[in-house]
């Protein structure tokens, strides 16, 4: 018998997507069952009692978690949320319903040991619910007590060679797409840049001392499958400066209807026979490309390399062999004065183990000036937008270039160092009147 | 319950400490077909909705059985997948960037028990445990946050209205009918953990009214300095208030300059926001982040507000539903919805998918908005 | 002999564009001969001190004309714009150099005895010297004395039964386009418009009353012409609702190259035989042309009369017949905080002597928004920008349509009003807290 | 001189007074071939570069002469092409909006003749008084503004570098070979007289130094508060300062917020900005006003400074040529500079003009600046 009535959640029960009202009600179960004895260090109905406050809520239409909550664990400034309910006296089991953020491994790959591992101590030590994975890309272990914190802690550092992710004012969890590992539109190892960086990293991950969080993110082509442009204060795309290898044969095979478009993508519905000109041809931004008797031509030079031609025919064409990345900078969530994109700071950079260039010439300088200038919550793009973008080339020592504008600007207020401009600023009004009367 | 010591010392917290080792290495976890093929993949094709293949120059393949994630997965759940894992995969699996689950199998005969397996397995309540799909031109999983389950400040529930958005979806999830991707993003409050900013269809809860003030406790337990500046239209100030015969530190806020934010409640729990008729929902729409064809682009707003209609936020579905319906039946092969929009005109987008224009989506916000307005007499009638 | 030496502006005399510093010599000797024995009222040498005053600025590179200078005539508050020179001693035939804006007459046509009678006013009064025209399209008569300004004053109204423009801040100037007077794709007649509005708001245009300058301007389509959506802070763009009127065979004397495409604009370059496929339906914005069969068929619902295809095909292709003028408001130059262009407010409303519905819906609660809430030399497109679009639409009773914005918000910062939201906000601290524990 | 008046009585200056009547009606000025055939227009055509041909449905015609004015004109010149317009057009000619003089005549027999008087007409330093051209794809006049002629805040002269500029472009004034028009602004200062901000290339004049502070006047020919208010960059403070022995009020600026806009000095006489080696100008491309096919849009700034040559201004007008010039060679028909700029990206419009792109390009100016950096993979190396 539930411990709670939820009539209102228990209409999420249907329907085919996966409920996670079942699912939550399952582990209910599977906890007032405890079929192997476990002395669950969590109440053994925080599952019933999370049914009950989320009932709550829905008949309230509002949360019932208090404000805040600071708790973690000794020497980290992050990793945990801490968290508490405002009707403890009903949900008890709920009372305080901490998270802990578990650094994902690059690219979530995982052996069924390291899960099941870690969910036996999750069982015993927290709720027994999990986020596989938060948004930013760490495992969220989610729902325990104070008291567990520093045991989970211990139990993941010793037991499972894994640490905690970030939170707070520092670096946090890196993540990246699958990158060579699965997909052959990758320019770089994704998943050894993400790891090399979190481990290259880790004081500035656990122990907060910048102005705000900071978050890095590695696609491995700009078809951007972990998103990093849109939310990574500095994101590392995969690129290539060379040509797109050509399959000629396979090209004709496309056209010949041999090989299904896009690998597949669109068989769910019949868009007619493949139209290379109108599909291909005619889609690339640039109109740098040519299909004439039988040959595909691309202008490399006009190529903006964006993927639309090797994802529609990823048999017959690859991406160039002269690999590297961009760097886009100050990407981040619309708080407080609007969304921001990355904005293109380095064209092209060879990936290259231990990543010297980038993290002496990138990532350090970026970091001293953001903790110099930056204001207590504020990101980096912000930080740009409030300084300029000159700023942040000056910092990092790159030369401006026609490629880090989408246009240049409209309005004529240039402002010009002192230096720039012959005589400086210093005149003598005196002199000016012998020429200038008043 | 007894304490049971993992064999930590509060006492002597840095005994035996580990710390600041970092993830595993990800190359741990790799099946070894991924191993042997790393960076050698040549190309891939998706042979059915949710199932890869991934050719290598080896010779070797990967097939991909992708399945949906609920991403707010108990230990049991988690363990299931493990099983299935074991007995199929040998013990591996992966996560998406999107929360769903991967099932990777090195043969094409190991393909088909896996799928019967996967999609046998139902949820008591009836709900599929591992429906299979999300790739392609489709609809892949909805990423979201915490919503009521666990987040102090959203203006909506996470998990549920992604479940009913879902359910509605879900022949999108499995078929791949539609022009290109559609990514359906879910952020339960301004904050926007979910970076929706940049998702095809975006839903945001949304408060819509200025914080009450906690007179009694604010100036206990906030740094009145903070919650003044952490408000980014200046709409908070210093105040004294007059309460039960004591003069008490406090702020005021000005309701017309507030855009209910919750910047202030991120810093002052004295300064709450949430409230059931001012909560709901925001959809937005058109925005995308790969740099195919187009640029990244961000979401727009398109319908200003829906109320919470929990359990299953029907208004919320449908009109997502019909925008989708729209974009499906409008849309060339390729375009994105974003594309779709601009190429038609965002006058027509409305038209088509049956949504009200309303003076909440003309921008407003600082002096950027102006260059979102129309200057020029092109527009369609 | 010249007054002064001027080697350097003399090298402007060569050259095959008109050269304005042998026009002014030409005057210059013009007024030392003066062969019809003027009694000069403006000094006889203006013209040499003017080409005195102008070499010293090339060899200065600076200007050599004072700040402003308040002179004007009597009951206006615009109309001159002092100015004297800062170096009178050297240049005594311009110390004093006021410039004279004349109201052009809309479009701009003129009679010879319009423009001689002028000129001699001009030249007895004057510094003889011009601008046809100003940028805000007045005539301006260049150069003269304090004492002259009332004198042409009279002058101008007395025997020219003509006024002057406006300057300062108050109603400009306004103009148009030659509109339906000589151009087949005006929506409506420009020039009466102009005339009208002119006439309608002399009080507006002399007295200054305004937080700054305010601008008409008036274009006849949407080829603008007379550059309203970019300087004008109302602009009127002809327009109009039903359907391009298309002669078939007409279309087929260009495709078959009877008749040169964009009526021989492009004559000069050989540019291949016409091609109307790629020249006018690939570059209608809104591809919603088609050319099949010897047939061309244009989606009325889908065109935004960008005009293109009119300008290729004049003969064959004419606007329709349900014809008015979209207004925009809000254009201007950069300074303050940046250009502006005008913004869409009125997508179409029909064009009719007395024009009521436009001056008492549209113009007047513009102003009287503008006059209540504008700061000083805040023009109207800034206040539209610091109050909001929502305000002018307000202001105006206009109702929000997805046409007003070429993309909805991206930013969900909706302001709302107490009113739409159920409750209001006076919210009780104490009922929440029953629900919700601190 | 003896004054003559006008009949004007300064001591009774509402005596006879006329105001308010604002211009003659237009219709008064007509051709008759135009009243006849106003709004009864059927199409035109350019006959040659300058001249029109317009055709009415009465079966009229009207033959349209354009010839290139230099506005700043004496009222000889005026006179002279009242004697052309006496003896060819029946006393009838017009302005267009560009400043360019318009012959008409009512039968194509009178265009010859009228055409080899106007060409005949020199000015004795050499060039033509009254050239052809200025119609269809090419270059037209170049508005402009006052300059050194007559204003107070020019960094630049006006007509002496549109002349030079011309001077250059004449060939494109005389034949129509450009993909589409080309129109070529010119304002002298940043208060952008001209509205040159919507050019295909604009030339603008640019103060490069703060102002300077003429301490000793300052307060006396100044409201302080104005010239503080003034700034839009807060970059003026009041400030107190020792002149000779006495303390004066007056301002301090604070030069790494100026941008030189001299709104400071359009309030208050004593803080000029001129200056021999500040001064100079900003070359603007890639504006549209029209909106065929793309909408209207803002020029770029190009090249941030190029200093007063005066009085040819070389560098000026051999950029402004080699802009066009690439333009010619690479866009398409009927498109126009910023489009194509827009199509072949910015980056290749700088390789191809041979421009180099140097920081001050970047917009840095207010929070919109964000909207024009690259926020994208796609540009090219
Ligand atoms: C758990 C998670 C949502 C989830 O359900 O997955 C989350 C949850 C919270 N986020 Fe977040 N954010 C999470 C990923 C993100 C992301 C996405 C990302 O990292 O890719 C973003 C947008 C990207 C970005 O950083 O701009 C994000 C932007 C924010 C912001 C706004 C930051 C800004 O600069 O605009 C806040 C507000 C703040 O920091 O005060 C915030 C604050 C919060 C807080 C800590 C609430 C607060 O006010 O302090 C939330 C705690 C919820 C809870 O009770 O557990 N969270 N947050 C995500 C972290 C899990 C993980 O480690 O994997
Ligand atoms: C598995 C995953 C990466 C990972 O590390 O986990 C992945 C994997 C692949 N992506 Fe992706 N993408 C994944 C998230 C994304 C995201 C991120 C997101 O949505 O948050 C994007 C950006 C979406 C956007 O623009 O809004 C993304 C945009 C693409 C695109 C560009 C699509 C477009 O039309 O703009 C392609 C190219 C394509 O589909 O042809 C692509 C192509 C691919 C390919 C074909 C790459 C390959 O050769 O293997 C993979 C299978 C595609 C499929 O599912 O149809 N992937 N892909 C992610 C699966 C998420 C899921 O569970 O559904
Ligand atoms: C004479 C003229 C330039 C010309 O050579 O043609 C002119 C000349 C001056 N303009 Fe202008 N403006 C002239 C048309 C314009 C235009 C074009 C238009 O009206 O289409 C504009 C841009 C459109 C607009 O209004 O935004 C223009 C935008 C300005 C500005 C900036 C206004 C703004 O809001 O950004 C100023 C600054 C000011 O008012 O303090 C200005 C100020 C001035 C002053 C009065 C200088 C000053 O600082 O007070 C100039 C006097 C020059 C002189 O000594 O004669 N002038 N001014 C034009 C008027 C002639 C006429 O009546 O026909
Ligand atoms: C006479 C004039 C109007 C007036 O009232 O004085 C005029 C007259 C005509 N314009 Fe214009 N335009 C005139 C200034 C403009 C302006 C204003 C400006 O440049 O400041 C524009 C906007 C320019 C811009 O977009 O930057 C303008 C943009 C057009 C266009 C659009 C061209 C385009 O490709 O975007 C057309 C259509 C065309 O050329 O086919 C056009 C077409 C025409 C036509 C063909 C209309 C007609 O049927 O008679 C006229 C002759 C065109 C020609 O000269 O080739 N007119 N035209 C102006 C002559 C100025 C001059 O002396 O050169
Ligand atoms: S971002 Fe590129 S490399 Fe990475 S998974 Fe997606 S398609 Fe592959
Ligand atoms: S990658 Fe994009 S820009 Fe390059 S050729 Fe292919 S479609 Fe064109
Ligand atoms: S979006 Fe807002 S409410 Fe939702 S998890 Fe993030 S901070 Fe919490
Ligand atoms: S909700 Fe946001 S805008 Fe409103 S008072 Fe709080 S911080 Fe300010
Ligand atoms: S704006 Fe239109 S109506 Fe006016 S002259 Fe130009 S083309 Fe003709
Ligand atoms: S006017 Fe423009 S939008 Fe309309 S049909 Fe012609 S080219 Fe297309
Ligand atoms: S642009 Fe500046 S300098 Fe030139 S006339 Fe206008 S106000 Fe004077
Ligand atoms: S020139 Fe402009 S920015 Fe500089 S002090 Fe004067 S008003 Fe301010």
């Amino acid at each position: 018998m539930a411990k709670h009535e939820t009539p209102m959640i228990d209409q999420l029960e249907s329907g085919p997507w996966p409920s996670f009202v079942s699912d939550l009600k399952q582990e209910a179960e599977s906890r007032a069952k405890n079929v192997n004895g476990i002395d669950y260090q969590t109440p053994q109905n925080v599952c019933d009692d999370l049914l009950g406050v989320l009932e709550l809520s829905y008949k309230h239409g509002r949360t019932h978690w208090k404000h805040g909550g600071i708790v973690g664990v000794f020497g980290y400034g992050g990793g945990v949320i801490g968290r508490y309910c405002d009707q403890p006296e009903t949900f008890p089991g709920v009372a305080a319903f901490h998270t802990m953020r578990v650094n994902q491994p690059s690219g979530k790959y995982y052996t069924t040991k390291f899960l099941k591992d870690l969910m036996d101590i999750w069982e015993l030590r927290g709720s027994g619910l999990t986020n596989f994975h938060g948004a930013t890309g760490d495992i969220v272990l989610l729902g325990t007590t104070t008291p567990q914190l520093e045991e989970v802690f211990y139990d993941i550092t010793h037991k499972m060679d894994t640490d905690l992710g970030g939170s707070g004012s520092n670096l946090r969890t890196p993540s990246c797409c699958l990158g060579t590992s699965r997909c052959e539109f990758a320019c770089f190892d994704t998943q050894a840049m993400c790891h090399y960086m979190t481990n290259e990293y880790q004081d500035e991950l656990h122990r907060p001392a910048f102005p705000y969080k900071f978050k890095f993110k590695f696609d491995g082509c700009s078809n951007c499958c972990v998103a990093s442009i849109a939310r990574s204060d500095l994101s590392f795309i995969g690129t290539w400066r060379d040509d797109i290898r050509i399959d000629q044969e396979a090209v004709k095979a496309y056209v010949g209807g041999e090989i299904p478009p896009n690998a597949g993508a669109h068989a769910g519905r019949d868009w007619g026979p493949f139209d290379i000109q109108k599909e291909v041809i005619g889609n690339c931004p640039t109109n740098c490309m040519r299909y004439e008797n039988g040959k595909l031509e691309i202008n490399t030079k006009e190529c903006t390399r964006c993927m639309h031609c090797i994802n529609v025919m990823p048999r017959a064409l690859r991406i160039g062999n002269d690999r590297g990345a961009t760097i886009c900078a100050g990407a981040k969530a619309p708080i407080l004065d609007g969304a921001q994109m990355g904005t293109m700071l380095v064209p092209f950079i060879k990936i290259e183990e231990p990543y010297d260039e980038i993290k002496e010439n990138i990532i350090e300088p970026i970091w001293e000036w953001w903790m110099e200038e930056g204001k207590n919550r504020e990101r980096l793009g912000e930080l740009i937008r409030r300084q300029s973008f000159q700023k942040l080339l000056e910092v990092t020592g790159i030369k401006a270039m026609a490629q880090h504008v989408q246009e240049p600007r409209s309005n004529p207020y240039v402002f010009w160092k002192e230096e720039e401009v012959p005589g400086g600023w210093t005149r003598d009004i005196n002199e000016f009147r012998k020429y200038h009367q008043r | 319950m007894a304490f049971i010591s993992s064999g930590y010392n509060p006492k002597k917290p840095m005994e035996d400490r580990i710390t600041d080792i970092g993830p595993q290495k990800f190359d741990q976890f790799y099946p070894p077909v991924i191993t042997a093929n790393k960076g050698k993949w040549l190309y891939h094709e998706i042979l059915e909705p949710g199932i890869l293949v991934h050719v290598s120059e080896t010779g070797d393949e990967v097939y991909t059985i992708r399945v949906g994630g609920c991403r707010f997965m108990s230990v049991t759940h988690v363990r299931e997948m493990c099983e299935i894992a074991d007995k199929h995969c040998d013990g591996h699996l992966r996560f998406t960037t999107r929360n769903n689950i991967e099932f990777m199998v090195d043969s094409k005969e190991k393909v088909e028990p896996l799928k019967q397996d996967l999609a046998s397995r139902k949820f008591n309540g009836g709900s599929q445990k591992f429906p299979i799909g999300g790739t392609g031109a489709g609809i892949t999983n909805i990423v979201h946050t915490q919503g009521w389950i666990h987040c102090h400040t959203p203006a909506t529930d996470a998990s549920g209205t992604v479940k009913a958005t879902m359910d509605v979806l879900f022949d999108q999830f499995t078929d791949m009918k539609l022009p290109a991707k559609v990514r359906v993003s879910m952020a339960c409050c301004l904050n926007m953990c979910g970076a929706v900013h940049c998702s095809d269809i975006a839903i945001l809860g949304y408060h819509r009214k200025p914080p009450m003030i906690d007179t009694e406790y604010i100036d206990k337990m906030c740094e009145l300095p903070l919650a003044v500046a952490a408000c980014p239209t200046a709409a908070i100030k210093p105040a004294k208030v007059e309460f039960e015969g004591k003069t008490l530190k406090s702020v005021s806020v000005n309701p017309e300059r507030c855009m209910y934010c919750g910047n202030c409640y991120t810093m002052c729990p004295s300064m709450p926001l949430a409230d059931t008729e001012g909560d709901g929902i925001v959809i937005m729409a058109g925005g995308k982040i790969s740099n195919r064809i187009s640029m990244p682009k961000f979401s727009k707003v398109v319908v200003a507000f829906i109320p919470n209609e929990q359990p299953r936020w029907p208004t919320l579905t449908t009109t997502i539903k019909r925008i989708v319906d729209a974009y499906s039946n409008d849309a060339n092969k390729y375009e994105r919805m974003g594309d779709w929009a601009e190429r038609i005109g965002w006058e027509r987008f409305f038209d088509k998918c049956e949504i009200e224009f309303t003076h909440h989506l003309i921008d407003d916000f600082r002096d950027a908005a102006y260059y979102t307005w129309r200057q020029s007499t092109q527009f369609k009638f």
